[in-house]
C-alpha cells in the first residue's frame, strides 16, 4: 500500500472550517446512548481550546431517524431544519456545528437542494413562517462535531498526556476507523478527504499517534439502517452487516474502533455484544472485544482525563484493555457513580469487565 | 440464551474465492461451447419452462459458472429439455447439453458425496 | 387519475435521484440491503424508468421498496448521477399516501416506525430518547443499556446535565416549542403522512383480526408488525421451499476420471 | 511529384495522425512543419506493445510512421510546445513556438491526440495506492519485458481487468464512451493467458462493444481458446486484503446477485480524454469544444475534419476517442480537405 496515493487525495479534499464561533445541534442518539461525549465537546472546546461555541435550548430533534424511516416527509424535516437554521441566524451565528452523522447528511441534502431547486427553498421560508413566525438565514458552513475535533486535533495532541502507542513499547496502537455512511457518500465535497477515503477519523489517529488499519470491508455500511433496526423483525439485517465488518476487520487485530456517527457507534458495539451472545463470536484480540470510541472519548482519554468521566464505561464493550495498553491509570470502582457521589453496583455480563 | 427476536443472516453475495466451481469445469470439459455464452438471453426468452416458472437459462448458465450451486439446482429441474433454446443460441452453444450435463454433475456430486 | 410517474416526478429528490439507468450494478455491488436480502436496487431503478404504471404499481405493494437501508452508498458510485437510495425514499412515499404499503410485510412495518420514532418526535422532541428505548423491547442493547436505562438520572447527571432539564442532554422541551413542532407537522404535510399511516394501518389490522389501539407499542397490531418475519426474504428462503437435499457438496475432482 | 512547395501547413502533433497527415501532404509536394512536444513521434503508439486485432507489434505501425515523415518536405521540430498561433491576415495564421516563429502557415492541422484518463480519479479503485491496481498502459509496460508479475514479484493467480474507468461516466465528468477499451481489455486478457497459462483472467464489463472489423472474433476466440471470464458489471470498489491480494466487489448484473473476487492484479481500462496540450492550442486558437471535451468538428457525418475555423483543420483523436486504422483513415481524409481548400484559395487568388 502506497500512503502518498492517499495522501494525494486527502491534499484535493480539504474543506474549510472555521476557528471558533459555532452554533452547537444535539444528536438524539448520543445524548441517549453516550451524553458524555458531547459533554466533553462542548467542555473540551470552551476551556481547553477558548472557543465559542454556543448552544440554543430550544433546538429539537431534526426528525432523521423519522426521516430516513419514511415516516417524515421531505417538506416537514426541511421546515424543522430551517427552525434549527433559524434560531442560529437568531444569535448571529453562521456556522453550524451537528453532532450527528444523520443530521449533517440531511442538513447537507437540504441545502444542496435548495441550491438546485431553488423553489424548495422558497416553499421552506413559507412553511416555517406560516408555521411559527420564524426567519432564516441558510448558514455559511455545516459541520460536523468531528471535522471541528479534526481543525484541533493537532492542538489535542499537544497536550497529549497518553499517546496511541502501547505504553511497555512504544509501538504505535492499532485502530480501526468507522466514518458513517452519511458523512460523505452523498456529498464527498462536505467530508475531510472525500468519500473513499475520509481523512476526519484518520487525522486524528495519526496525529495522536495510532496506527489506521484499512481493511476490505471499511467503507461498508454499519448496519443501522432506520427501519431496519428500529423494527424488530429486521434487526438481522443490521447485525449481519456489522458482523461481516468484524469479520473482515479481526485479522488486522484492531486495539480499538474509532466511530463517526452516533449510529454506528452504538451499533458496532451493541452488535458485539449480541453476536457474542448468539453466536459466540468475539473479535478482538484473546476472545475479548473491540472497544468502539467516540472521538470526543478517545480524544479526553489522550488528554488525560478520567475515563469515567468521558463516558467509556457505557458501553457494552468496556475499554480497560485499551487504557492499560495505553497507561491510563483507573479506578475500576468509580466507574458508575449516583447522583450524590455514591457509588452504584456495576452492571454485570459486559465485554471485557 | 435470551429470545432477541432476530438472528444473523446467511449473505447472497456471490463468494467466487469460496465457491465450488467443479460442476462448470465439468461441463467444460465435455460440452466446450459452454465457455461461449455472452448472456444475450435469446434461450431464455424461448424457453418453454420460464413462462411457467422463474427458470432463466441465461441465470443458470452464469451462476454454475460462479459457482452458486444450490440455486442451480433449484432452477434446472425446472427445465423440460425441449431443446429450443439449442436453436436460437447466436453463439452456437449447445444450451441442451449443457442441462443434461449439468443434471449428470450433480447426480455424481451428490452421489460421491454420501 | 394521475399517472404514478409523473406523481413521483413531483418529487424533487426523484427527478434529482433517477436519470437514466445503464444496468451497471455499481449500486447493488455494495448495497447492505442486497447483500442480505432478495434485493437489487439497480432493478428498481429499471423498473421505475420504464414509466409503466402497472410496474410502479407492483413495485409500491412490493416487499421488495423496504428492504434500503438508506445508507446511500448507492449515490456515491453511480456513473449515471443516479441516487437509487432517494428513488425509494419517494417510493416509500407514495406507497404509504396510496395506502398500499399495507399490502407488504415490510411495508406494514411503517406502522411500528411510526409508533415509535414518528411518535417519539411529538411527544418529546426526539426521535430515540433514552427513556422510550425499553431494554424489554430492545435485548440486543444487552445489560450497560438496563443499567442506563434504570438509572437514567444518575447517568445524565454524572455529565453535567440534568433528565427533563432546561437545557444540556435530554432537556426537556418547554410546551412553546413543542407546538412549533406540531405546528410545521400540521403546515407541511407531516401529521397527514401520520394520519394516513394511522388509517390504513388500522383498516389492515382489522382485516387481520389483530387488535388496534390509537396509541402506543401495547397492541396486537403494533407487536405483530415489529416482530413478524416470514423468512421469505432471503436467499435461503426460495432454496428451502423448493429443494430439498441437506447434502453437503464436495469437489467434482476425481469424477471426471471415473467417469471416463 | 507537383511543386507546392511554397504553400506551408503547420501540423501539431506528430503521432499516428500527425505523421500520416504530414507525410501525405509532404507527397503533394506540401512544405509541412510537424511540431511534436515529446523527443520522437509515434505519440501513444510508443505506449503500446501489440496492437488489436491481430497482435501485431506497434512497432511495425510506428516504422509505418517513421516512413511516412521521412521527407525532405516535413520539417520535424522535436521538443518543442506552441507558443501561440495568430491568424496574420485573411489567410495566414503565424504559428510561435517554443524554439521561435515558424514560416507562416497556410494551414494548420490540429492532430493532438488524447490523453488517458489519469485513473486517480477513480479513488474507489485505489490507484495509486493499493500495489497492484495497474493501469492498461502499466500492463502493455509488462509485456513489453516479457513477463508479468505482481508488486510482490511473482506471477498472479488471477487478473481482474476493469473496463470503463473513465468513460461512460458522469462522476469524472466523461459521458463518452472510448471505443478501444473493450477491445484492448480482450487482447490483453488473451495475451495474460499465454503468457501465463495457469492465470485466470476476469473482465468486468458494461457492454462489449467491439465495433471493428474482426473485433468480435477477437471476443469469440478469447471465451473459446482461452477461456476468459467475462462479468456484466461495474467494478464498484477495490480493497487490500491481509494478504496484499485486491478484493473486488461488483454486481454480476446477469446471475442478479452481488459479487465479490480476490485478485492478484487489476488492470484498470483508461479511457481516452481529449489532451492537455491540444486543449491549450484549441484554446490559443479559439476552437469550438464539443460537449464530450473533445473538439467539436465541422459535420459529424461529412466534415468532420473540419473546425470552426478557415485553414484550421483536425485529424485523429483530438475530436473523438479511434483506433488507428480509423485514425489513418481520418488524417488521410484530413489531407483532402487541407488541399481542396488550398487550391480553392490558389484559385480565389488568380
Amino acid at each position: 500500500m502506497k500512503l502518498e496515493g492517499k495522501k494525494r487525495i486527502w491534499k484535493e479534499f480539504q474543506k474549510e472550517i472555521p476557528d471558533d464561533h459555532f452554533f452547537f445541534v444535539r444528536s438524539c442518539i448520543r445524548q441517549s446512548f453516550f451524553p458524555g461525549s458531547e459533554q466533553f465537546l462542548i467542555k473540551m472546546l470552551r476551556e481547553d481550546l477558548g472557543k465559542d461555541i454556543f448552544e440554543d435550548p430550544r433546538h429539537t430533534t431534526c426528525t432523521g431517524i423519522g426521516y430516513h424511516g419514511d415516516v417524515v416527509p421531505f417538506d416537514t424535516i426541511q421546515a424543522v431544519v430551517a427552525r434549527h437554521f433559524a434560531l442560529a441566524t437568531e444569535h448571529g451565528y453562521k456556522d453550524i456545528l451537528i453532532s450527528c452523522v444523520t443530521s449533517f447528511g440531511i442538513y447537507e441534502e437540504i441545502v444542496e437542494t435548495w441550491k438546485h431547486f431553488p423553489e424548495t427553498l422558497d416553499k421552506t421560508r413559507e412553511n416555517l413562517y406560516k408555521a411559527t413566525g420564524r426567519e432564516f438565514e441558510v448558514p455559511r458552513t455545516i459541520l460536523h462535531t468531528s471535522d471541528a475535533v479534526y481543525k484541533f486535533k493537532d492542538e489535542i495532541a499537544a497536550r497529549a498526556r497518553y499517546p496511541l502507542v502501547d505504553h511497555r513499547t512504544g509501538e504505535p496502537l492499532k485502530a480501526v476507523e468507522h466514518i458513517g455512511c452519511h458523512y460523505s457518500k452523498m456529498f464527498p465535497k462536505y467530508g475531510v478527504g472525500g468519500a473513499e477515503f475520509p481523512h476526519t477519523l484518520v487525522g486524528m489517529i495519526e496525529s495522536w499517534g495510532g496506527e489506521v488499519i484499512d481493511y476490505p470491508e471499511r467503507r461498508h455500511c454499519c448496519g443501522f439502517g432506520f427501519r431496519q433496526y428500529l423494527v424488530q423483525a429486521n434487526r438481522g439485517y443490521s447485525m449481519s452487516n456489522s458482523l461481516k465488518k468484524f469479520e473482515s476487520m479481526e485479522p488486522y487485530r484492531p486495539e480499538f474502533v474509532l466511530a463517526n456517527c452516533p449510529g454506528c457507534t452504538m451499533f458496532m458495539d451493541k452488535w458485539q455484544y449480541t453476536i457474542k451472545e448468539q453466536e459466540g463470536r468475539t473479535y478482538g484480540v484473546n476472545g475479548k472485544g473491540i472497544p468502539v470510541l467516540t472521538y470526543e472519548e478517545l480524544a479526553g482519554l489522550v488528554m488525560g482525563y478520567s475515563p469515567w468521566d468521558l463516558g467509556v464505561q457505557y458501553h457494552m464493550v468496556q475499554s480497560e484493555p485499551l487504557l492499560d495498553k495505553m497507561g491510563i491509570p483507573y479506578d475500576k470502582n468509580d466507574k458508575y457513580i449516583a447522583k450524590d457521589g455514591s457509588r452504584m453496583e456495576a452492571p454485570k455480563n459486559l465485554i471485557n469487565a | 440464551m435470551k429470545n432477541f427476536g432476530f438472528s444473523s443472516i446467511k449473505t447472497r453475495v456471490i463468494d467466487y474465492d469460496r465457491n465450488n466451481k467443479s460442476v462448470s469445469e465439468y461441463i467444460l470439459e465435455r460440452e466446450p461451447s459452454f465457455a461461449l455464452c455472452i448472456g444475450c438471453g435469446g434461450c431464455a426468452a424461448t424457453c418453454s419452462a420460464a413462462r411457467f416458472t422463474d427458470m432463466s437459462l441465461r441465470k443458470i448458465n452464469i451462476l454454475i459458472k460462479r459457482g452458486e450451486n444450490d440455486e442451480v439446482r433449484r432452477l434446472m429441474n425446472k427445465c423440460m429439455l425441449c431443446g429450443k433454446c439449442t436453436l436460437v443460441c447466436p453463439r452456437g452453444v449447445n444450451t441442451r447439453n449443457v442441462i443434461f450435463l449439468t443434471q449428470q454433475a450433480y447426480r455424481k456430486l451428490d452421489n460421491y458425496a454420501v | 387519475m394521475e399517472n404514478l410517474f409523473d406523481r413521483l416526478m413531483q418529487d424533487v429528490r426523484f427527478e434529482e435521484g433517477l436519470n437514466a439507468c445503464m444496468n451497471c450494478g455499481v449500486c447493488t455491488a455494495i448495497c447492505p440491503a442486497a447483500e442480505f436480502y432478495n434485493y437489487d436496487p439497480r432493478k428498481i431503478v429499471d423498473s421505475v424508468q420504464t414509466r409503466d404504471d402497472s410496474v410502479i404499481m407492483e413495485l409500491l405493494r412490493s416487499e421488495t421498496i423496504w428492504y434500503c437501508g438508506q445508507c446511500m452508498s448507492c449515490k456515491t458510485r453511480c456513473p449515471r448521477g443516479n441516487t437509487p437510495g432517494s428513488i425509494i425514499m419517494v417510493l416509500r412515499q407514495l406507497s404509504q399516501e396510496l395506502g398500499v404499503f399495507t399490502d407488504s410485510e415490510k411495508g406494514r412495518q411503517q406502522f411500528a416506525v411510526k409508533r415509535t420514532a414518528g411518535d417519539n418526535i411529538l411527544n418529546y422532541g426526539y426521535c430515540v430518547p433514552a427513556y422510550k428505548v425499553d431494554p424489554d423491547k430492545h435485548p440486543e442493547q444487552g445489560p450497560i443499556w438496563e443499567h442506563i436505562y434504570d438509572n437514567l438520572e444518575h447517568v445524565i447527571a454524572r455529565f453535567g446535565g440534568e433528565l427533563h432539564g432546561e437545557e444540556g442532554p435530554l432537556r426537556g422541551f418547554t410546551p412553546e416549542v413543542m407546538q412549533e413542532l406540531k405546528d410545521i407537522f400540521e403546515v407541511t404535510g407531516g401529521q397527514d403522512l401520520f394520519d394516513t399511516i394511522e388509517k390504513y394501518s388500522e383498516k389492515k389490522a382489522a382485516e387481520m383480526g389483530l387488535e388496534y389501539k390509537p396509541e402506543g407499542t401495547d397492541c396486537e397490531y403494533f407487536h405483530h408488525v415489529n416482530t413478524y418475519n416470514s423468512g421469505c426474504h432471503y436467499c435461503d428462503s426460495l432454496l428451502e421451499e423448493e429443494y430439498e437435499t441437506g447434502r453437503q457438496e464436495e469437489n467434482l475432482e476425481g469424477v471426471s476420471e471415473r467417469d471416463s | 511529384m507537383p511543386d507546392n512547395k511554397e504553400k506551408h501547413i503547420v501540423v501539431i502533433g506528430a503521432g499516428t495522425a500527425g505523421c500520416t497527415a504530414a507525410g501525405q501532404l509532404a507527397r503533394e509536394g506540401y512544405s509541412v512543419s510537424l511540431i511534436e512536444k515529446e523527443g520522437e513521434p509515434g505519440g501513444k503508439i510508443n505506449n503500446w506493445f501489440q496492437l488489436f486485432p491481430d497482435r501485431r507489434k506497434s512497432e511495425e505501425v510506428k516504422k509505418f510512421l517513421l516512413a511516412e515523415i521521412d521527407n525532405p518536405l516535413v520539417m520535424i521540430n522535436y521538443n518543442t510546445d506552441i507558443d501561440s498561433i495568430v491568424k496574420e491576415n485573411e489567410e495566414q495564421y503565424m504559428v510561435t513556438t517554443s524554439r521561435g516563429a515558424l514560416r507562416p502557415a497556410d494551414a494548420v492541422l490540429v492532430a493532438t491526440g488524447f490523453d488517458l484518463f489519469n485513473p486517480q480519479r477513480k479513488e474507489e479503485y485505489g490507484y495509486g495506492i493499493y500495489d497492484d491496481v495497474i493501469t492498461s498502459v502499466e500492463l502493455e509496460e509488462k509485456f513489453k519485458t516479457g513477463s508479468v508479475l505482481t508488486s510482490k514479484g511473482i506471477p498472479p493467480r488471477r487478473v481482474g481487468i476493469v473496463h470503463c474507468v473513465g468513460s461512460r461516466d458522469e462522476k469524472v465528468g466523461n459521458f463518452h464512451c472510448s471505443k478501444v477499451c473493450c477491445v484492448t481489455a480482450v487482447k490483453q486478457a488473451i495475451e495474460i493467458r499465454e503468457m501465463l497459462p495457469g492465470t485466470e483472467v476476469f473482465c468486468f464489463y458494461m457492454d462489449m462493444r467491439m465495433f471493428g472489423p474482426y473485433y468480435e472474433e477477437l471476443y469469440r476466440e478469447a471465451q473459446e481458446k482461452w477461456t476468459v471470464n467475462f462479468i456484466r458489471g461495474k467494478v464498484s470498489e477495490a480493497s487490500e486484503n491481509i494478504e496484499g491480494r485486491l478484493v473486488v466487489k461488483v454486481e454480476d448484473t446477469l446471475a442478479g446477485k452481488p459479487l465479490k473476487m480476490q485478485v492478484d492484479m487489476l488492470v484498470l481500462m483508461i479511457g481516452i480524454e481529449n489532451s492537455q496540450s491540444g486543449l491549450r492550442v484549441g484554446k490559443e486558437l479559439g476552437l469550438r469544444m464539443g460537449m464530450n471535451g473533445f473538439f467539436m468538428v465541422g459535420d459529424n457525418h461529412y466534415g468532420n475534419n473540419r473546425s470552426n475555423l478557415e485553414g484550421v483543420f483536425y485529424a485523429g483523436t483530438c475530436t473523438s476517442a479511434m483506433n488507428i486504422t480509423d485514425t489513418i483513415s481520418h488524417a488521410r481524409a484530413a489531407v483532402v480537405e487541407i488541399v481542396t481548400y488550398l487550391k480553392s484559395k490558389v484559385r480565389e487568388d488568380s
